[in-house]
């Protein structure tokens, strides 16, 4: 059919193209495809599905290269979520999604409307949502700004999921000066579904319509796709109306509406409606049903008067979704929806002709041959070249650091530490999250992974999200394969055997060489890790350009691993709870301090070399682990991570602030080592266990080839922490330790309490 | 005996009150769409947590003008039980069963966290499985859990016995402000002058089963069944 | 028919502790508006109703307060303007 | 100094989902007001302010809004009326 400019549409110009982003050479690709000039509703679509954030272009050859298969993986990368099965017919659908860009220009929405997306892609397959978890990095508290967008992300995310009714069990937040002007905001979504339920977002059946549910189209978050592709500047505070607001009252429907449609046997296909809205919902699933389809824009149910096909397109409004129903079955599709008090409009149909077609009634305003739109997108591998500057830091002899006088007393840099917003009790955070909601979490945020049981089953799931970003940037490569291990870390400590994972890629800019390096080095090292302890990726998202005037974010390959606990009584908790149970150390101690936290906090440095990762000893302890929690020896576990050991046996004695106990510790067998690295170095491959079985737990060790030792014991009546090295001897009163980890975040966040409160008070509805 | 969970746009703990209902006390439980005009011959009304209608507005408002709430208060004034928790006990303040009114935390901030209540009357029909003056730890999830009323109300409250539950410091936690809403005269759930209906903003169906902490919600539930099978 | 564009006041009643109106006005001092004594925070509506005539859709209106807008326990209400749309 | 009583009202900016003014007529229609056409909720703030003249305490309330008490991303503010108090 012959598609006609639409009057009062403007011509395209090179300034035009330029303004969508494209560049000439895919301005070129877009007219030879088409062998014509683009309409502007075209130029439109092209320009969102073209952007990085759909497209992937300056990743997915990458991405391809990631381990993706197990016997268990029943579905892999390219749906809206990964899913795994997990025995008894049941199976798990999870994904991590960023939304950092709006969450740097509107916080509260941002992060909400985050939460929404994710919680969509999971629960177009078939699953029901049950778990979110998030991982976040801001500047550093002392600034006021960066106080209202944590404030503003945590608020988001809380209201968001807590309206929902989905608990929120786990996640991180690091606070660091690289990313002060671009927060990154990752949520993820874990749900549960039956195998046989598993439902795809694969357009097929010619003649079936296509439905669009929920909300209706406003004007809202246009062009955010595009958005998320470019640098934050002065000019994007300009495009603030892109903001888009959630409704997470719609949404718990729109869950229970689409659950029931799924299960009801009337539809082929559901798809959220996210970035690039309607446009790239309905061309992704054409795309891989390898059909066409014809939409009329008029058909589409709007919220403002006089919304051309455009905007209709491309609009990112929330709490909507793209539906392909059977034949003749879409009268049932609308009483489903209209019981929850929703909407239906068919605005489409599946056809045979081989074209993405779009009409506004009888003018077809754009048209692409087959799925070409979706497959001819430009794929690129620019240069890649490791800055000379991060080189140099990375050799830097940090060993020759010398210590600051105050650190004589080790008691002194051990409450500094915990007193780090990064390594501090994130109370103040996931407080404002309901845990509990759901009846399932059997362990809430405040330790290692969360578990969620898995009813009527005698299973649970593990769940962390994890990234050290000062690793990744002193090296890509180790630093990916840690934020791997260091998951599955915590993971194991729960009793979780890790299964797999999905990842969210947060870089700068992509067209610079030292950050494509960034991105080349952290996937292979990703990549490596997974297939070391058996992981497959299974999904994930790359937000590419977090990047402003003053530079890039660290490189954050945030990994959000899944684990199945076997049996309800394998799970393990972190903090010591029993007077008179040995502590064992799995794993053995170094002298390495490079890139830990210990350096950046004391010493104000980023340098060294991050430790060593040995995939072959992360699969050992966690087989060691996993074997000493299955025969009953492990009373706790606690992995060793920022901040090092004497952090990991503090956070051990105190993480549950008024169910303090103390400890007497013993490692004069590493006296040979420098006291600071042995204290607070951040060796990797380290677990502290309390078990009443100490000589079971060696055993088990010994069997599995990880070294361990007995390295004191828990004392209820005592309280102190206690550490003897060879001669000396270090003390610290457990209350210190306890004030200092658990009243950092609340302290620093007081200084600006009543202002965030006012600031954040136009969203609440909570 | 059979519990109604009335199920409003928005509920998201009817799942948790089914599950309480049903496998910690082994009773009947059938959820109660807020459209319906039946209570399905329920002898026990849960009106459940969650963010009905969104909370917009405030909380409860909207709800209480579910053509199923009309049922429910003419189940409550025959002297029928009625359980209202969070969501439910903003609801039924709204609807009149409950006098007073929950608004914002004095926090401004949603608080989700196990909390310290004592038992203030042990011979109501919801609390008489407890023992008098027993402290016990159940979690709270909400944004909007101020109690307020005014003085004469809150006199009669507590005069009368109405005073369920209070916020009292947790033993484990000394120190910690025990109150997590600024709620007046620490109040955290009341019954009617009739004794047959309860509000209260923590959750006792959250707190049932020992895998997920102590169950100082289920004596809750075994004290309804007590006495209305006594 | 006509058509009118109500404004809605609704206000926390004086007495009840407003932490909304406290972090405001703590906000404002410390951002330096000392000069600022006091503030309370309610809810504004803007309703567009169509009735016969001003009387019928004020009437409606304070109905509207009465049964749902403004809660007759702790705040009270007051009809700001009405103006043909 | 005199002291003024300034109403300041903030609303949801035009465009923007208003999903509680949604809720909100949804509501009035189902209590059968079917004549709401529309609904928006903002918030409504009343100040006492400390200052010279009428002329600075308006200029400074309008400080106040853009810097705090309206989110410049999603909300408009307006100030309703400034009272001798
Ligand atoms: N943003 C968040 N949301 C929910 N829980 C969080 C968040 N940040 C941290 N937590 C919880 O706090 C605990 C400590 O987190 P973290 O310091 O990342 O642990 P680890 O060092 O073991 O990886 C974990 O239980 C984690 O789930
Ligand atoms: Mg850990």
């Amino acid at each position: 059919m012959t598609v006609t400019a639409r009057p009062g549409d403007p011509v395209i110009t090179p300034a035009l193209v330029a303004e969508h982003g494209l560049t000439t050479g895919e301005y070129d690709r877009l007219v030879a495809m088409l062998d014509r000039t683009p309409t502007f509703t075209e130029l439109g679509i092209v320009s969102a599905l073209w952007s990085e954030h759909c497209s992937y272009k300056h990743s997915r050859p990458l991405l391809k290269t990631l381990p993706t298969k197990a016997p268990y993986v029943l579905q892999g990368p390219g749906e809206n979520a990964g899913v795994i099965a997990i025995g008894d017919g049941l199976a798990v659908a999870f994904k991590i999604e960023s939304h950092n860009h709006p969450s740097a220009v509107e916080p509260y929405q941002g992060a909400a409307t985050g939460v929404g997306g994710i919680l969509r892609d999971v629960f177009t397959m078939g699953a029901r949502p049950i778990a979110l978890l998030n991982s976040l990095r801001f500047g550093s508290l002392d600034s006021a700004r960066v106080r209202y967008l944590f404030a503003g992300c945590v608020k988001g995310i809380g209201d968001y999921g807590n309206c929902v009714g989905i608990p929120t069990v786990a996640g991180e937040v690091v606070f660091d000066p690289a990313y002060e002007g671009n927060p990154l905001v990752n949520a993820m979504c874990v749900g549960l579904l039956k195998e046989e339920e598993l439902m795809l977002a694969v357009a097929q059946g010619v003649g079936n319509p296509i439905i669009a549910v929920g909300a209706r189209t406003g004007r809202d978050g246009i062009h955010g796709a595009s958005f998320a592709s470019e640098d934050l500047s002065e000019a994007s505070e300009a495009k603030r109306p892109r903001v888009q607001v959630g409704d997470p009252f719609t949404e718990k429907l729109l869950l229970e509406a689409s659950l029931e449609l799924i299960h009801s046997g009337h539809i082929v296909a559901i798809q959220d409606m996210g970035a690039a809205g309607l446009v790239s919902s309905s061309a992704e699933m054409a795309a891989r049903g390898d059909v066409g389809v014809v939409i009329d824009t008029l058909k589409v149910p709007a919220r403002e008067e006089g919304m051309t096909p455009y905007e209709l397109l491309l609009s990112e409004s929330q709490e909507r979704m793209l539906v392909v129903a059977k034949v003749g079955h879409a009268d049932h599709v609308r009483a489903i929806l209209e019981k929850w008090d929703l909407t239906a409009a068919v605005i489409g149909e599946v056809i045979a002709e081989p074209v993405y077609r779009v009409t506004e009634g009888e003018r077809v305003v754009a048209e692409f041959p087959g799925i070409r739109l979706v497959t001819d997108c430009p794929m690129y591998e620019p240069d890649a070249r490791e800055s000379d500057d991060i080189r140099t830091r990375r050799e830097q002899d940090v060993d020759a650091i010398a210590e600051r006088k105050e650190e004589a007393d080790p008691v002194w840099t051990l409450t500094e530490l915990l007193g780090s917003p990064t390594i501090a009790s994130k109370r103040w955070v996931f407080q404002q999250y309901d845990h509990t909601v759901r009846t399932s979490t059997v362990v809430g945020p405040g330790g290692d992974a969360a578990v969620v049981r898995i009813r009527g089953t005698d299973k649970a799931i593990a769940l962390k999200t994890d990234c050290n970003g000062r690793y990744t940037y002193l090296d890509p490569r180790e630093g990916a394969r840690i934020a791997v291990a260091e998951a599955a870390r915590n993971v194991a400590c729960a009793g979780g055997r890790p299964k797999a994972i999905t990842n969210n890629l947060n870089f700068g800019n992509p067209k610079r060489p030292e950050v494509y390096f960034q991105l080349r080095e952290a996937v292979a090292g990703m990549g490596e890790a997974c297939l070391a302890l058996g992981t497959p990726v299974t999904g994930g998202n790359v937000s590419l350009y977090n990047e402003n005037p003053t530079g890039a974010v660290y490189p954050t390959p945030v990994v959000g691993m899944v684990g199945l606990v076997e049996s309800l009584r394998h799970i393990t908790r972190s903090a010591f709870s029993t007077d008179g149970d040995a502590i064992v150390l799995l794993g053995n101690n170094t002298s390495e301090i490079g890139g830990s936290e210990y350096l950046q906090r004391i010493h104000d440095v980023v340098a060294g070399h991050p430790p060593r990762c040995d995939l072959e000893a992360e699969c050992a302890l966690i087989d060691a682990l996993l074997d000493a929690i299955a025969e009953g020896a492990v009373r706790s576990a606690h992995d060793c991570a920022d901040g090092g050991l004497a952090v990991a046996l503090a956070e051990c004695v105190m993480m549950e602030r008024g169910q303090q106990l103390g400890a007497d510790i013993d490692l004069s067998a590493w006296s040979s080592l420098p006291t600071r690295a042995l204290l607070f170095g951040e060796a990797q491959a380290r677990v502290v266990v309390s078990t009443p079985d100490a000589a079971a737990v060696l055993a088990t060790a010994r069997r599995n080839g990880v070294p361990a030792a007995v390295i004191g014991t828990v004392r209820s009546t005592s309280e102190s922490l206690n550490i003897t090295i060879g001669t000396s001897r270090i003390s610290a009163k457990v209350g210190t330790l306890a004030n200092a980890y658990h009243d950092a975040i609340p302290n620093i966040m007081l200084r600006s309490a009543s202002q965030l409160d006012v600031a954040l008070a136009s969203n609440a509805v909570a | 005996m059979k519990f109604g969970i009335i199920t409003f746009p928005g509920s998201n703990c009817d799942y948790d009150a089914y599950r309480a209902v049903v496998e910690a006390i082994g009773q009947e439980a059938v959820y109660l769409w807020h459209k319906d005009h039946d209570l399905q011959g329920s002898e026990v009304i849960v009106l459940p947590g969650g963010f009905s209608y969104g909370d917009y507005l405030r909380a409860g408002a909207i709800a209480r003008f579910s053509p199923i709430m009309r049922e429910v208060v003419a189940h409550a004034g025959r002297g029928a039980p009625v359980v209202a928790i969070c969501n439910g006990f903003q609801i039924a303040c709204e609807a009149g069963l409950l006098p007073g009114a929950l608004l914002r935390n004095e926090s401004l901030k949603f608080v989700c966290a196990p909390i310290g209540l004592r038992v203030e009357n042990t011979s109501t029909l919801f609390t008489n499985g407890y023992h008098e003056n027993q402290v016990i730890t159940l979690p709270i999830a909400h944004g909007d859990g101020r109690y307020s009323a005014d003085d004469e109300t809150l006199d009669r409250l507590e005069g009368e016995g109405q005073v369920a539950f209070r916020y009292v410091p947790n033993r484990n936690r000394p120190g910690d402000s025990c109150n997590p809403n600024g709620s007046m005269r620490d109040i955290a759930g009341i019954v009617n002058e009739g004794g047959n209906v309860l509000g209260m903003m923590p959750h006792p169906e959250r707190a049932v089963d020992p895998l997920l902490g102590a169950p100082d919600g289920l004596p809750l539930f075994e004290s309804i069944l007590h006495r209305v099978h006594a | 028919m006509s058509r009118y564009k109500i404004a809605v006041q609704v206000v926390p009643r004086r007495g009840l502790l407003d932490p909304q109106g406290k972090a405001v006005a703590d906000a404002l001092h410390s951002l330096g508006f000392s000069n600022v004594a006091s503030v309370y925070v309610g809810r504004h509506m803007v309703l567009e109703v169509e009735a016969a005539d001003e009387g019928t859709a004020r009437e409606q209106t304070n109905r509207m307060c009465a049964q749902l807008l403004a809660n007759p326990v702790t705040e009270d209400f007051e009809i700001a303007s009405v103006l043909s749309a």
